[in-house]
């Protein structure tokens, strides 16, 4: 057994030691605000046992392993399902770019450790009203105010703000040059003066993003973490730094398994499901697809653990296995006929057909849409052209709404 | 062969469309989604006063002597509106059961209530995932019905139900009051439907056929019901392509209408391929009641009907992004109507297997 | 039985007569020169029954009767296989408009009547190597000679052209303005001097497509067919005047009868292929969209019986037909397994699957490419944006190639 | 699990694309087509130069001791160029199955020749549509075979075949020599692999393994040879997604490349997932050869390259209009290529259903 392995066995006995307090049993049935509490000590669990920041600066309270040691943990935990996601953003986006762009470097390493303690969630205000996909875009307006700036606007789809202590923000300080140059990456106190945060209600019933209004909310020049109009490159550079993590090749769906279950506890027209040649096929496929993205990710954990850089392959998970999982739950839904009419609306999408299939069009949209990944592929892997952009070297108020 | 709406049908469609459009509200339909055992009221007392309740059944019994055409119309124009109590299908196949069982005291006493929209019927043939078991669990025998019925439509609120059972070992199907049997409400994602799990436990029943003539008239009574759900479907269909349209048309990311992406383009036209093959296959079936191809015609309407409402669902969804998945948006009042739908009346695979079973057969 | 009926019956009487003459068992085996002669033999027959300009005007040798006479000729002609592809663009395309926009009335009459009585075969010249879809961006050149003009270029995919004897052509008569406004639309006699046709060899073996070359070709005036400048326009119009024709379900392969019979007298691991799950659903999917198809005909012609215009659905039978006969063709040859690897080169695409999948590709082509046809209905039916084109408005010279 | 190819691994798949880039001509491949009988020489004659053809077999019998992870990178290459003459399978499964058998004398006297590529071998396994039936229809019994064998890859020009047969009662694998046994020719859409309809009439044969070990040694062989196969398909996948992107990128159309068309960019960048994913399966059955699972992984690999295979030729061809159809311009090859080793090692249904039966029986 190689270090990995042990570090995966380690990792995997303490994890079943926190099932009882955190596990899908505990978490059954709680209240928003009594999972958040949940989450909140789940986290503080992970830290005293030194699975907060593996692969983060130990000067910032991190263990200073690998990121291969990071997947490895994060593949463990997902398959025990534990209420991590509050800190997906925060830790995965949010504090890295603190970590590493915040001028006060003392500050810095306070918010870090507060969040890895999870005592602090940061938030990242990306997306806006005018367009989910077009990063670039954003029109909430950083303007000169003082020694520092004044922030005015809304962002849209803000995942966990309503829970957030800070977040980081792009925003347009030049309106009239090109849109990819007048933008400024800030940090943010959520709770300060001028800060609204109102949840979205989303179509399978849950409310985890926000619209956020941004109403004279003083910022100072301290609070900026990109040069003056250079936002968008460290926005860029903020989406790359966690790119190692895990990914579920049932695209956050129920397992293969439960599929395969139901199919044997039900009849097509009066044979058993299972022997159904259409019911075959879609497991068969299902399957197919799903040990290719689990070899992809061994690979590139190889890869990783030998020290190369893993191919650019690893980024088609979300799109190829969320598609699937949407039809997959359709299926299943047909398969269980009148009885699938029925829908908890407390199950989890991890097991409940009905529930994967509700969430699963937010799933491919968020974290980008298809024809964005699709569109990242065919230009960055393959090489292809760009789309026709007319709003290219436009100044960014000149490029009609 | 399929036919052309002459002037009388296109008026129903217009008016039908017109009437809808001016009485449904979006933050209704959201409410009823959360309130199980509920149903929109405001949609049935429309279809009351309109008489489209009355639509499909004979003069003689109080209807206006119209057809599967003329209900289909109606149909697709509350597909479109997401509007619809799903008393507008059961009531038309438990009618049409009742006229053809030819029980003189039965049809007198229920028909004209149910054209007046008085009374309200569900139609409990499925059990299990079976949208019509060939040997039904549930059983008739002296004048009592004993046996469960899960997530039958219109169950919560209907006075009567046709059920499909077991009689002496064949199958029959049967008339039963509601008002005293245990419905045990479904908590569903499309919570309008008034989907309840049936228990008949000794309830009283009368036999309306049996054997060979009931499973036929079983088959031909779902095939009706799944050519008005087809239209509806038709309709949930095509008012999402318009919708996608509208708003590839008006939305815009890097600087131009997201509908001059042909990702989102050609996605748009393909569901407009789903939805005219659709809607042939729908008014030709319509067109084809009481035909010896009206099995076929129906399952062709059924599974191209289901593939459009399901298909654009998923798309129309998807071109919309995030505003595609908010509560407030509804776009996911036609995606949990294109999946109730898509059940209810049998799903895609028991419809592949009877056409191909009408197919191959006849070919043999 | 009403007159339309009533003209269907004679109509499949007097085809069925012919079949003896005409039909597929006299077609097999024939060498290409041969099997051309009986189509135009085949040309002369319908002629003298009257069955040729069907709905063109009796002065030109017509018959004057409606469109729906025409179309239902066709169907009825379609299901007997008879031999009139090489008439198809000749009498559907070239020969209506030089009918329509020939100078010379009298010598217009003359080719018309040769052309329906077989005598005489006239192709399309319209695409070219730089572009199959892009009708407008012909380079071919007419210039300006004397009197006349002089034609200088290559064009391509032009179908029967080896067999004609006339045609009709898109050219470039000013390449200093934008694209669509320097085409001028010609007729010309393919046996003249500077014209050289060479046939291509397609994936299945056949040749029914060539290439052609004009070396200082000479054309008078008069046989200019739209004003100069003006021939796009012309070339539009000319793909509408034949807007009516029969459509094939089955995408112009073999009927579902024959994947029924195939599945019937096939096995999937050791169960009849009828009875699997995904051979079921193939058939039931298959009929549902073919069935559609074939309501949207039957609706269109009942419209026009009624005098009524048909909706714009009914363009919609290629892009969906060809495409599923594609799938549905491998799919019948993994039916067929180790046997369905034996192709008989003269079989045809209308009962042979290896044929019929070998050429499916050239149908989802030919006619206008599917992403064409998506194009179209997205933007004439529904009224969706047209793509980014950098070349609109540009003079054709300062577009790069 | 899978595996990350090694710096030897790594330089057989240079070596074997770079000479392969070097050696195959389309020119030569599309007269192959329309020459039943013939098959590439050329290739044939590199890969017993390179020592492709010892590659995967073991050193004491003239192999160089390697296994499905090298063979299958040759095959890659193979695939890439619509190159290979189907000894390069086949002659894999005959011998594994001569090793496995345990038959000294036999292994002794066809391995080395196996190896050096000196003889050739069929696998006659199929029969009607059924790529490895339960009850072969061929029989063995008293040292001679009788029954026929449809479309068998290598058949025309292979000394050797092992058959897949009835033996008192029970399936069984035996071993012909095909010099005097009527084998017609196939004429077929991919003429250059020798497919012959190989008829025994009591052809002397070696019986190698009879009952429940000759079905597990068929089944693991098959799976062997659907790896090598899959690699192919892989290889062959490949090439058309960079085949497409670098038209797309070329080709230009309404004033601007073809690739900027999103219908088209998508399409390619589709493929790149179907590729990638195959790769994956692709790599990591042949690293579980001999392991419990090398069934499922098989199976995972065979289904995903047929899938992407498949599609790549559909939309490679597509992308490029006319010029996609025409003889000279040759991506037919790939698209006959494409079905040709969809068909070889069993068609796609079979595998489903092999998948299916080793999940749910392990889930059981």
């Amino acid at each position: 057994m190689n270090d990995l392995d042990a570090y995966r066995a380690a990792a995997r006995d303490w994890l079943r030691s926190q099932l009882p307090a955190f596990g899908r049993e505990a978490q059954a049935g709680l209240s928003e605000l009594d999972h958040l509490a949940l989450g909140k000590r789940y986290q503080r669990a992970k830290f005293d046992a030194g699975y907060a920041g593996i692969n983060w600066d130990p000067e910032f309270g991190g263990q200073g392993l690998s990121p291969l040691h990071k997947v490895i943990f994060e593949q463990e935990e997902m398959a025990c399902g534990m209420p991590s996601g509050y800190y997906g953003v925060s830790l995965g986006i949010s504090v890295p770019v603190v970590m590493k762009f915040a001028q006060d470097r003392a500050w810095a390493k306070e918010r870090v450790l507060a969040a890895l303690k999870g005592d602090e969630i940061w938030c990242q205000l990306f997306s806006e009203p005018s367009g989910g996909s077009d990063l670039a875009g954003a029109r909430t307006k950083a303007e000169p105010d003082g020694n520092g700036w004044k922030l005015n606007g809304q962002k849209l789809w803000t995942t966990y703000a309503q829970f957030s202590d800070y977040g980081v923000i792009l925003a347009r300080n030049d309106p009239t040059v090109p849109k990819h140059k007048g933008l400024t990456f800030f940090w943010l106190d959520m709770h300060a003066p001028g800060v609204t945060v109102r949840p979205i209600k989303l179509a399978a019933g849950d409310n985890h993003v926000n619209e956020v209004f941004f109403d004279d909310v003083k910022l100072t020049d301290g609070q900026r973490l990109s040069p003056v109009g250079g936002g968008f490159g460290t926005a860029m550079a903020t989406l790359m730094i966690e790119r190692y993590s895990a990914s579920d090749p049932a695209g956050f769906g129920p397992a293969l398994d439960l599929f395969i279950d139901l199919a044997r506890n039900s009849e097509v027209n009066g044979r058993p499901a299972i022997e159904d040649g259409r019911i075959r096929s879609a497991i068969a496929r299902t399957y197919a697809m799903r040990s290719g993205l689990e070899a992809i990710t061994t690979r590139a954990m190889r890869m990783m653990a030998a020290g190369m850089e893993p191919g650019p392959e690893g980024s088609l998970n979300k799109l190829v296995s969320v598609r699937s999982r949407q039809k997959l739950s359709e299926l299943a839904i047909d398969l269980m006929g009148n009885v699938g009419l029925a829908w908890d609306v407390h199950a989890s999408g991890k097991d409940d057909w009905v529930a994967s299939w509700l969430a699963a069009p937010t799933g491919r949209i968020a974290g980008g849409a298809d024809e964005m990944l699709l569109n990242t592929i065919a230009e960055r892997i393959l090489g292809l052209p760009q789309d026709h952009r007319p709003d290219k070297g436009v100044p960014f108020n000149q490029i009609p709404a | 062969m399929s036919i052309v709406y002459d002037e009388a049908q296109q008026a129903i469609a217009s008016e039908s469309r017109r009437i809808l459009d001016a009485r449904m509200e979006s933050a209704r339909l959201l409410a009823l989604l959360e309130r199980t055992g509920e149903f929109d009221r405001v949609f049935w007392s429309t279809a009351v006063e309109q008489g489209w309740t009355a639509l499909a059944f004979p003069e003689e019994h109080g209807g206006l002597g119209l057809g599967l055409v003329e209900l289909g119309i109606v149909a697709q124009a509350t597909g479109a509106a997401t509007a619809g109590a799903p008393f507008q299908t059961s009531n038309y196949g438990a009618g049409h059961i009742l006229l053809a069982s030819g029980q003189a005291d039965l049809v007198g006493q229920w028909l004209p209530r149910l054209a007046s929209g008085e009374a309200t019927a569900a139609v409990a043939f499925a059990e299990g995932n079976a949208p019509l078991p060939p040997r039904p669990g549930c059983a008739f025998a002296g004048g009592r019905l004993a046996g469960a019925k899960p997530g039958v439509a219109s169950a919560l609120a209907a006075d009567i139900a046709v059920v499909w059972c077991l009689h002496e070992g064949r199958p029959a199907l049967a008339l039963a009051e509601l008002a005293g049997v245990s419905r045990r409400a479904v908590d569903s994602f499309d919570n309008g439907r008034l989907y309840a799990d049936l228990g008949f436990d000794g309830t009283q029943a009368r036999l309306l056929v049996a054997g060979e003539a009931a499973s036929e008239l079983a088959r031909d009574a779902l095939a009706r019901m799944a050519v008005v759900t087809a239209h509806e479907q038709l309709g949930g269909a095509e008012a999402l392509m318009f919708i996608a349209r509208d708003y590839a048309n008006t939305r815009r990311a890097f600087g131009q209408p997201i509908g001059a992406f042909q990702s989102v383009k050609h996605r748009i036209a393909e569901l407009y391929t789903l939805v005219e093959i659709a809607r042939a296959n729908c008014i030709h079936a319509a067109s084809r009641e009481g035909r010896p191809d009206f099995l076929s015609a129906a399952a062709a309407a059924r599974l191209s009907a289901t593939e459009a409402y399901d298909t654009a669902a998923r798309d129309t969804v998807q071109i919309h992004g995030g505003i595609g998945v908010t509560w407030e948006g509804g776009l996911h009042l036609h995606m949990r109507r294109a999946r109730s739908l898509a059940i209810e009346q049998g799903n895609a695979l028991f419809w592949e297997d009877l056409l191909v079973d009408e197919l191959a057969g006849a070919a043999a």
